[in-house]
């Protein structure tokens, strides 16, 4: 902590970026850099823009300029928020180079490199599998009962999330440099803090797996002489058993039997239809 | 509103959501696409509740969707904000339009696939600025260039599909059987299986595992609303984190 | 079903249960002996309510009953088909039958010591056999040798009792004090104490007695089911079992 | 694992017994081992009719084969499903010394004394303690509302518990032998397990208390001039704390006092006799 | 009850919780004040539900307050005796005497803080009696002298405040609006925070945080009653405390 | 714990104090030490009282008494319960130096003085932030509606614990001297039952919170067409956010801002009657 404090004031005096090209360059990449989304580059173009103002105000010379571009044109792909933090460890080392540090080209593009798989790793799975799945679970219930609120909530979630990760990741990466992501990944809080997202997440998806997925049996009979409706029987012994049964299917067709979502969703319509039409389900 | 303005102002949506808009919004009102398009066509339609409930359906089958490396397992925007306001302006039963936009995600996945492929074009123009050392125009390539082919691939058929679909639809639901409606509904309670069943793979962690019961049987049989159970989720892993951290210490 | 029939059957019954049942069965058969039986009885007299209701309270006395080294506290299979079956056809409250039951079931340890003891009678052929090589015969012995004390230990008298009892239960009944049955109810209602407390002292571990709290609580407070209470433990128990195996990892 | 499974391997070349003569074994093990009870033997007799089949198919020649049964007509006891695994490893060591290995008598007889004990225990406090309870505790909720479902779901569970473990121990004691049950009694994992099975059973065994040790107070007094019911009293500080006082009356003479069930039974009818004769309960 | 004979009984009990009971006592009296000062004026006024509800409201505001080193944020016992009881005989809602409750006993400080320093006297009066070796004196300067100046300081002023104060207070009442009333009794919903505040602030540990927020979710959501939650904070301590000692053990 | 008991026994011999000198000595303690409560020595004459009668037995001679009184006259203060272990010890120690082992008053009185804060900081926390709490948690609820049995429950429990304690601590601080209270302090024991009562404190708490913060919006306005009242808004997202408002500001100002109760109480006062005549709340 101290030590990346002293190292911070050390460099400061003769840093050529202001905060608003550094606010600036942020700002561009979460609003731009997947604009011109492509399976050629994916986010490199947007990428080159996001740093590109950096890049005029570090190199006035145009062959240099025009060199840093085209290297910050090549592919580039990292998740959309915590993949920040390469963009601002970049920044940092071109700032150093430009200051005439032993910084060369070829440090720079491979920690991009480096960077960016890790990042998506970690981001993909906490933006998409965990911080998404909370809140479209806590939005869909509010929606279902016809409340505003659930996309409401649900964006403004998001939208905080994104900035604030964003915002802090870019900045952190700049004040760090290379060191940056190898620290954080590497880091045993990052472990338990996964590991606790997961916890959330599991009870969360427990808990939208009873609520909404929605299967009744209509199969009754007589038994002794009086009517037992199947449902009912199933009900007394633990609610929901089927819901809890097509999930069971579901998952160990995807992980044991490794089927496409597609041959689920068909094996689903066949299941629902066939069902239907013995007057099993309805 | 009068039914082509409401055709332009679909399409229009569904091309800005799909690669348009600001990235820090992109990705919530893409994967989160149904409800946000659920609420949004509500309003457009004047009708919030019945919006609200077709989204939430529809985005059931979509939880588990995950953008990874640039691909999808279908496409978002077209299915979230074209397929509801087609159910919609049809009149469908929410299940029945959970039908209609899973097809539509996957016909949509077509409209990517052409503007991820032709936008290579707009790289190799903006290349050549950036040897010039042109900031300026590399940026205006990202800014606009980017924009041309998408607006083609979703825009127009976006339109087209609107104009004249719901009137097709409603032709078709009108000669159905009753009993394929209902199997509809009763796939449509099936279909979230998947979505749920996809996150449950993606956050597998044997260890967790028990708690993804404890949140199934806390609906099941107490009926508890889903921001409680995320509380509660939250308190205990928190602290889960401060336990762990202790044990880490204390090697 | 005629009376002498009916008897035949019950008395049939309890010597099946207590000594002839295939093993993987008896003990579920014989520990449950009251639950099962009274299913059982239920079907037999056709009131299947009655007989659950019936079953279930005598079970509550035995929930603590364990079999252990060829020793038992009670004849199970005396108290719960027998017992069961005379508290029905005499028509008593399940709270009176719990009394019959529990005095059958001390009752009973005769029949077992009986044919425990005698039964060596049966071996020591059966040591004959084997001392010729004889397998066969050894196998007869033991699958229907055994059978002959048993049979006469428990099919006559379960018989008799059954036949005669109803009829004399009935009559004592008739002449208690209107306070004593209510006695014999609040009575009923404490057992189920012991069988609960012979349990919780055989599972005894300090360390876990929190979660008898927990439970009863819950039960208490909230009437929560015993099912879901189950498993919530169970989850529970699962996460304690994967944070000890990794404490046990990290030493 | 590896080194037991190749351990397996390498001796199946050679095997006499086939998979049907261990099937049989089990089955008469599981069905019969307990038909000829008695003080002086216990399951003597019926451990012997399990193995004569093996027996007679393993040593033809009749002295060999009348040895062998007269001694596994000796005393055996151990708990009905955990000890097949005892059963499993006698079979293996006998077929061993057959197949002329240097396994002598006297060794299987002193595994087979040597483990019945721990055995029992092990299993008596699992099966008995354990998994009966949790299927009473579910099984007479639904009894008491009525519900067959209640001894047919304790029948079927208990049923699969006592097939499934038989069938596992028997045949892992067959392919480890000798080393089975010492191992099985020595990891860690079956300590944690049992743990874990301690837990449900606590946590069921205090539901049942709740739910089923029924006593109500009818005491009723005037108390500045408004009728007090004493049981509103007691349920306003907390409900059920007569059934957890007699609970707890019982665990203490239990426990502490090491009276027997007799006793027991005795006190709570003279209790509840007492008690309601004075007009306190009712 | 008379009005004199009640103000004198009342500022009897104000000076006997202050200075006068056994010290076993004194705390929970006192830092209990209101919630026993509501008790006791309940049996006093004959009317125990008003005197529990006032008592109980004006209580929540001294959740936190603690006595430490002999210093206190407010006179309880002024607070709680006099308070409730002025309270009850204007007749106020338990919001409205919260206030005057929060008032007096603020200025109460000043009697406390008379006492405490002029009981001085009496201890070097002890200290003489001490040098002579006499103990007999010494404990009666404790028990006798020590309550000279205190029943001075509390009796005197409590006597009056009850004597002149409830009409005071309901003449006070009747000229103030409506809008003030019901400010009040908004603030009196807030108040408690502060009380809760304190309290949090020093069993303040943030690796226990969590169970505050499980404790507060459990009652918003499910309105379960405090001693069930209590004794299920219980049991998880306990838990706890086993696996504590157990980590600690293994080390 | 048998060490202790031998050394129990070993002075046992020849005590001069009886059962019932140090029953009274406790007593008296935990009625009087508080009476002539005052500023300049706190407990000082209380704990001269509490101990008077056994420095008249121990020493005779009146010179050595009346120091002995003086001593013990000093400036002491702890924690009322828990506190009552320096007695023990004292008395222990001042009967030592009677019976002519060598004790010095020097020892006896810096032992009292380094006792009393962490016996008072232990005792504080314990018995005013967690016991007391848990007790009035329940109590206000029962009063709150209008059981009697709350201020009952209250008086009772926090009496037996006021009793139960200093008995114990006066006892065993009376045999084992010197070293009781620096055991207690270090045992680890001792720290994982302070934590474990502020698990069941956090937990109380968070409960009081809850049922006892009221805060209710009476905000409405109209929202496309429809009349939307705020309040219902809010407790569709998650119920009491109010009160978990309110809340979350008083600790931000006790804790980060350093605010006085006062301060705080002035505040609530403003908030209250501004948001009432804003017609906000109500
Ligand atoms: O996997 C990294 C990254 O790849 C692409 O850019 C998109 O799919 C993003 O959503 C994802 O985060
Ligand atoms: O104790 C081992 C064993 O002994 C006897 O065989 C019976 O009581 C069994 O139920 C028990 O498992
Ligand atoms: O702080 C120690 C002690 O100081 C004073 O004596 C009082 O405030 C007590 O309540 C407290 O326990």
């Amino acid at each position: 902590m101290t030590e990346e404090k002293t190292m911070v004031t050390a460099e400061n005096g003769n840093r050529i970026l202001k905060r608003r090209d550094l606010i600036r360059t942020w700002l561009r990449w979460i609003c731009w850099a997947q604009r011109c989304y492509n399976y050629e580059r994916l986010m490199g173009l947007g990428f080159c823009q996001a740093i590109s103002a950096v890049i005029e105000k570090l190199f006035p010379d145009k062959e240099e300029r025009a060199a840093a571009l085209s290297r910050h044109m090549r592919f580039f792909n990292t998740e959309n928020n915590w993949g920040a933090m390469i963009l601002g460890a970049t920044v940092a080392l071109e700032e150093e180079r430009a200051m005439g540090h032993s910084v060369t080209t070829d440090v720079i593009d491979s920690m991009k490199n480096a960077l960016m798989g890790p990042l998506a790793g970690i981001g993909d799975s906490i933006t998409q599998s965990i911080v998404k799945v909370i809140l479209l679970g806590v939005s869909i219930e509010l929606a279902v009962q016809g409340n505003v609120l659930g996309p409401v909530l649900y964006l403004a979630g998001f939208t905080v999330y994104a900035l604030a990760v964003s915002y802090i990741t870019f900045f952190s990466g700049y004040r760090m440099g290379r060191g940056a992501a190898t620290k954080l990944l590497a880091s045993s809080s990052t472990k338990s803090l996964t590991d606790a997202l997961k916890i959330v997440s599991m009870i969360v998806i427990g808990a939208l797996a009873a609520g909404n997925i929605k299967v009744n049996t209509i199969a009754a009979g007589t038994f002794g002489g009086s009517e037992v409706v199947l449902q009912n029987v199933l009900d007394s012994i633990c609610p929901k058993l089927l819901p809890l049964g097509v999930l069971a299917l579901v998952i160990y067709l995807l992980k044991n039997k490794r089927k496409s979502s597609v041959f689920i969703l068909i094996t689903l319509f066949v299941i629902g239809f066939a069902l239907t039409f013995l007057n099993f389900l309805g | 509103m009068n039914h082509v303005v409401l055709a332009l102002v679909i399409a229009f949506i569904t091309w800005y959501v799909a690669t348009a808009m600001p990235m820090f919004l992109r990705w919530s009102c893409y994967l989160g696409g149904p409800l946000v398009g659920g609420f949004v066509c509500g309003i457009l339609f004047g009708d919030i509740t019945y919006g609200l409930e077709v989204g939430a359906t529809i985005q059931l089958a979509y939880l588990g969707a995950i953008a990874v490396g640039g691909t999808l397992p279908s496409e978002l925007a077209i299915a979230g904000y074209l397929g509801t306001a087609l159910t919609m302006s049809a009149g469908l039963s929410a299940e029945a339009g959970l039908t209609v936009a899973v097809a539509l995600g996957s016909l949509g996945l077509l409209c990517r696939n052409a503007y991820m492929t032709l936008n290579s074009i707009v790289v190799h123009k903006a290349d050549q600025y950036a040897a010039e050392g042109n900031a300026r125009m590399v940026r205006l390539m990202n800014q606009y260039g980017s924009q041309v082919v998408p607006f083609l691939c979703y825009f127009i058929p976006g339109f087209l599909a609107m104009y004249f679909g719901s009137q097709a639809i409603e032709s078709l639901m009108a000669v159905i059987p009753a009993k394929v409606i209902t199997a509809l509904g009763v796939t449509g309670g099936l279909i979230p299986a998947l979505g749920i069943g996809l996150l449950l793979t993606y956050v597998w962690d044997k260890r967790f595992l028990p708690y993804a019961f404890i949140g199934f049987f806390l609906v099941a049989y107490l009926n508890l609303s889903i921001m409680f159970i995320a509380i509660l989720g939250a308190c205990i892993a928190v602290l889960y984190m401060f336990a762990a951290d202790r044990r880490e210490d204390s090697k």
